[in-house]
């Protein structure tokens, strides 16, 4: 075990893909200087500053995986694969079902998610719903440095199409490069989930499988359900609630596509009570499907959902409205325990 | 049904240097009869959904093509039969597939638009544009794995306005990486003709980016495998990306039952309902400014009679006549009566093994 | 009342925008050839065909708005507006959100959408779930010539960004240019909805507003829930059910954002059990919405979702199983009735 | 507070042909100080999120928006404080947007990456290269509804790779708008060297697509209204789009708080992290070949010295001190004593508005 932060984690599990895999390269805006430590340990061949031209470097991640490479194409912003969807609709996860089959693309995309450091509305979304809509898709996002790093090298040595998502809150790199520690007088600490942002990773590492949720919290009367870092929030709300005499469960789902559905049902019946925390919009995300696998599964629940419900403003307090804050959740969890 | 490849397609001659006219030949003419046979099979309901066919593009599949072998890579548009069949694709396997049979090349999950095939190094796609791109990624991955190799993106002219095929021209260019984007000009982007809607001109376009050019007129092969041969040539080197820019006349249209063909193909009855539905536009309701309805439809009838002229058959511009040309009569005969009698084997057992099925129902059966 | 066919009617209700307003104007690929009579009836200058730069010539709809014009842009197929993903979820249902409420964008994409053509798994897809997702987007989805008509002048004359789907299966204007009447050898009348493909539409022409669903078949037992060519299949097994004596209902959305909650709510709590026929994929989709919707509601309903679970394929077997067809509807329907 | 825009800014120049210095150096003197009011509010925590600042554009911004008038469409970029001002937005509503006060010029929605102005028909948007297409947009709608106004793209160097610009070059070129692209070239997409990921020449680029094509440089206002002018009045006349290139040095790096400034900056402290962290990567676990450790690291360092070469302030080319000299040394002074003066009492109030907020709380209240 060693202590890491987020981001350090993701890179700790492409840094043990690459040395163990010479097939396996990134390329992005900057990623020369973002992922500097890589750069100095496997050279420019391997990690490659792209031009601002997220179509094509991200479809040639798909015709590159087709031709031998495990590629990791980084999008500095989720916001910014809106110019590479259709390699995500239309290639990444369509090629192999098309080829009959015949012809796997082991593709990871790595893109950046989430707010909460006041990025405006065009720079703080998830859209980890509209990406999982998509078959042929698996799409992650980790909670903790752990699952950062495994989940990465899971994704890698994944034969499919993997998008990997990295919230920008957790990482340490990201808020860096945004001149986060070349000024004193911002602090963020008020924001950060301390588990979140840094923690244990085990050494050797192993990949987690994809599908698998995991309860950081049991629980006998309501079920949080989150993924990223709405998981630190509910753990935050669950202490209060619980405190208050709400037992509180919180479920971090780790992958959005596929869902650990039995995970969901169970501790939904186990609880009777769900609210889904979702730093996606609240339409086409993941807060629906949750209710429709608990539908379908007949599993009663009482059911809220605290995700983004309009455009993500700029202004502090209003930007912190909009996203699944902390208040939000106590508010649905007392609500539902009320009735 | 198996039909040779070994001796003698395009795909055997990667590492020949000299052009060799009978090759071209059986090539572009086992092309030719394979698109034939989906026109027809599209025609008598074997082919569901579109056919793009590339009827008149088989000098440009043919001449670049015969550079090739297994280990370079091809990025093929909705276009893609000819260079597939050029690489030595199973005409049987490819039929099938178009047609809908889950015995196809894909098991039926693509259709003509997504022909794959991972032993050729060869994949089409439908979305236009995204050639470039995804050639460049194989490019990334020769140039790391296999140099010497490398990789083509065919396009359309039209596709050249589509942002990712620019960035990837870009990135090509400022990667250095072994691909070559080859072209096909038949002026037009389904029914619009592309010089309306592009700016200035493709090749000054590209040598802007950066990447080597080259032209050449798609109806003679020999010269489509000339200039694809110096660009390819270079791009093996490790000297840099190419773009291979060749007109062709293509007289089929965008795809099967074109509409704009259609017009030039019956021009009475089709320009006669073609008159009567622009005059109840018109008529009815409240109209526009008379100047605007005249300038209206001036502009469809101007541009079905400059497609007419784009689409008549124009035996001089067809690429296997002028290749016919440069072989013995008796070899042109012989390539003609075996490659006939394959291909029509090959159609027909498609042809049994889909059914005949005209109308679709709601469970997927045609019946 | 006057009888057209869907296409038609669509090109209707856009022909009257222009007439009334010459400030609207229509680009898009080859839309002058697909839309002669209305570049017959306004010239040139009004009906514009573009080169294929789908990002571009979207993003220039949402500058040319704020300009002060009322653009339909279409774009020929909603696959390609992966192309332009940017423009609809970064540009067009924001910048009255970023402006403050300040600059509104009157634009209308249009986009084709859905299968049973044989079209492949890239040409047939829907996206409208995806699309739905983004705040500040309306998403509209007509299944008969009245509603097509009247939902395109309300889009036009609504003064945000309005996403108009306009379904192929239905459209004679789209599989005419596909070569459709140019062969008498395939016959797609058994796929083809009579009652979609054609119908009366009111002269004068009203536009009709978002967010209201249409009862289009009443019933006790059972809420058939849909949108599109699916509401056609609904009726169809609707009369199959209720022939086997299971009452089913038939609601279509018409507007899939903004949903119209209170008749879902109302219906489902009607006939307690419900199934949603959805042509887009059964994730990030329009399914989940109405399961979540229905659960927040606390509207108990035996629930279930026939939607699109993979990649489209090509061949016609293949792709009419993978789609919604009536044998699914009536499978999951008779399911429900057992419960 | 009100600043006067009425007497002297930029807005009010569209008619005048000639070249006036004053007005120049006074918008491009306002521009200064309300970016270096904003830098130094962030620094002290009153901007939240990113600040990119246009120091060093002023020149551009100045030259550029001195030919516009209110019914002329701008589309900006990430940098879009300078041609606001430029154009006389009020500085206390920008400020108060950026520093994210409900008071400010769009409630609070925006940020300084989406500025918009409907009546100074200005907006910023934060996607790199949607300003080409937007531009484009804001053009067809001119050139139908106001025949003879022009809209106005401006973009970096780096944003010319992304592919919806170059779509946007070409429409603007296939329909003959009245648009002109201004691209400002920095050298740098963040800490990546433009030229290092770009193919070919960017002004050969542009003119493949068809359009008429000007440069001048960023330091000598003169120079940029003088080449702006001429692609302007062009585009006014409906003789089609223009790109103006135009270099510039912004030693400020990308945004505040740049990595590469800070090593820059503070190369001793820096430098030894750097090292100590490039260790860290190349030390650790199984390490990668010495040989690719060599060119990696070397080409973090290159990149640093190259960047510290490139944003070191060069007052040679700031593009106000060459502006001042063009003026009588009492109007400089008077024009730096009224807009400090203004700019300065803007700031403070932006500043007593959003009030001292150094920690973000997790319910958006800074404390
Ligand atoms: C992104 C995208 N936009 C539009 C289309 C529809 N489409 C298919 S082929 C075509 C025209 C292509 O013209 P060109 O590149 O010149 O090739 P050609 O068909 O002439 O061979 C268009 C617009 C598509 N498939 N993908
Ligand atoms: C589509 C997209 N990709 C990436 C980014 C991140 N980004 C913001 S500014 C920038 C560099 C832009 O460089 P340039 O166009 O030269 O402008 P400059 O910042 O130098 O003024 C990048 C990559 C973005 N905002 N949008
Ligand atoms: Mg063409
Ligand atoms: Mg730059």
């Amino acid at each position: 075990m060693t202590r890491m932060l987020y981001g350090e984690a993701i890179d700790y599990g492409l840094g043990e893909a690459m040395a163990a895999d010479p097939t396996v390269v990134t390329w992005g805006e900057d990623v020369r200087l973002i992922h500097r430590q890589l750069l100095a340990r496997f050279g420019p061949d391997r990690v490659l500053d792209t031009p601002i031209s997220e179509a094509a470097f991200t479809y040639a991640g798909v015709g590159a995986a087709m031709s031998g490479l495990r590629p990791v194409v980084e999008v500095m912003l989720v916001d910014f694969l809106a110019a590479a969807w259709s390699a995500v609709v239309n290639a990444g996860s369509k090629f192999n079902d098309f080829s009959g089959g015949k012809w796997p693309v082991p593709l990871v995309v790595r893109a950046r998610v989430g707010g909460w450091y006041t990025d405006g509305g065009q720079h703080e979304q998830t859209l980890w719903g509209q990406l999982a809509a998509v078959p042929g898709t698996t799409v992650v996002c980790p909670a903790t440095p752990d699952d950062a790093a495994g989940l990465m090298l899971g994704a890698i040595q994944h034969d499919g199409f993997v998008v990997f998502l990295e919230h920008k809150l957790l990482s340490e790199q990201f808020l860096d490069y945004l001149g986060g520690s070349s000024r004193d007088t911002v602090d963020f600490s008020g924001l950060l989930p301390a588990a979140g942002a840094s923690g244990e990773v085990p050494e050797p590492l192993r990949p987690i499988p994809f599908g698998k949720a995991r309860v950081r919290r049991d629980g006998s009367d309501l079920a949080l359900i989150s993924v990223g870092v709405g998981v630190h929030r509910c753990l935050e709300a669950a202490a209060t609630l619980s405190d208050e005499g709400i037992d509180t469960a919180v479920l971090d789902l780790r992958s959005i596509a596929p869902l650990d559905t039995a995970a969901v049902a169970d501790l939904a019946a186990q609880c009777g009570r769900v609210v889904v925390v979702d730093e996606d919009y609240v339409r086409g995300g993941l807060s629906g499907e949750i209710a429709a696998l608990l539908a379908e599964a007949g599993v009663p629940a009482q059911f809220r959902r605290v995700a983004v419900e309009t455009t993500i403003p700029f202004a502090p307090a209003l930007e912190q409205a909009a996203l699944p804050n902390t208040q939000r959740i106590l508010a649905a969890g007392r609500e539902l325990a009320t009735l | 049904m198996t039909v040779p490849v070994s001796d003698g397609y395009a795909c055997s001659m990667a590492k020949r240097q000299a052009f060799d006219p009978v090759q071209a030949y059986r090539t572009m003419m086992r092309i030719r009869l394979v698109e034939e046979a989906l026109v027809k099979a599209w025609a008598a309901g074997y082919v569901p959904g579109e056919y793009h066919s590339g009827i008149g593009e088989e000098g440009i599949n043919a001449g670049v093509v015969m550079h090739l072998s297994d280990e370079d890579a091809m990025a093929l548009d909705h276009r893609g039969t000819g260079p597939l069949i050029a690489r030595g694709a199973d005409p049987l396997a490819l039929m099938l597939e178009v047609m809908g049979s889950e015995e196809g090349m894909n098991a039926g999950r693509a259709g003509h638009m997504h022909l794959m095939d991972p032993e050729l190094h060869a994949a089409a796609d439908g979305i236009v544009g995204s050639s470039g791109p995804l050639a460049v990624g194989h490019a990334i991955a020769l140039q790391r794995l296999h140099p010497g190799r490398v990789a083509i993106a065919f396009h359309g002219e039209a596709a050249a306005n589509q942002g990712m095929m620019m960035e990837a021209y870009n990135l090509a260019a400022a990667w250095k990486l072994p691909v070559v984007f080859v072209c096909k000009d038949n002026r037009w982007s389904i029914t619009t003709a592309s010089a309306d809607v592009t700016g200035g001109n493709l090749v000054a376009r590209a040598a802007s980016f950066g990447l080597a050019t080259a032209e050449a007129r798609g109806e003679r092969v020999d010269e489509v495998y000339a200039a694809a041969g110096k660009l390819i040539k270079r791009a093996r080197k490790g000297r840099g990306p190419g773009f291979l820019f060749v007109t062709c006349h293509r007289p089929g249209g965008h795809f099967e039952g074109d509409p704009i063909v259609r017009i030039t193909k019956d021009p009475i009855t089709q320009s006669a309902d073609l008159v009567r539905e622009l005059r109840t536009g018109v008529q009815g309701r409240e109209r526009g400014a008379t100047r605007d309805t005249i300038r209206g439809v001036s502009e469809i009838v101007a541009r079905s009679s400059r497609a007419m002229r784009d689409w008549t058959g124009v035996a001089r511009k067809d690429p296997l006549r002028r290749a016919r040309k440069a072989i013995p009569e008796p070899t042109a005969r012989y390539i003609e009566g075996t490659e006939s009698e394959a291909i029509g084997r090959a159609a027909a057992t498609a042809r049994r093994k889909t059914g005949s099925r005209s109308a679709f129902a709601p469970d997927g059966d045609r019946t």
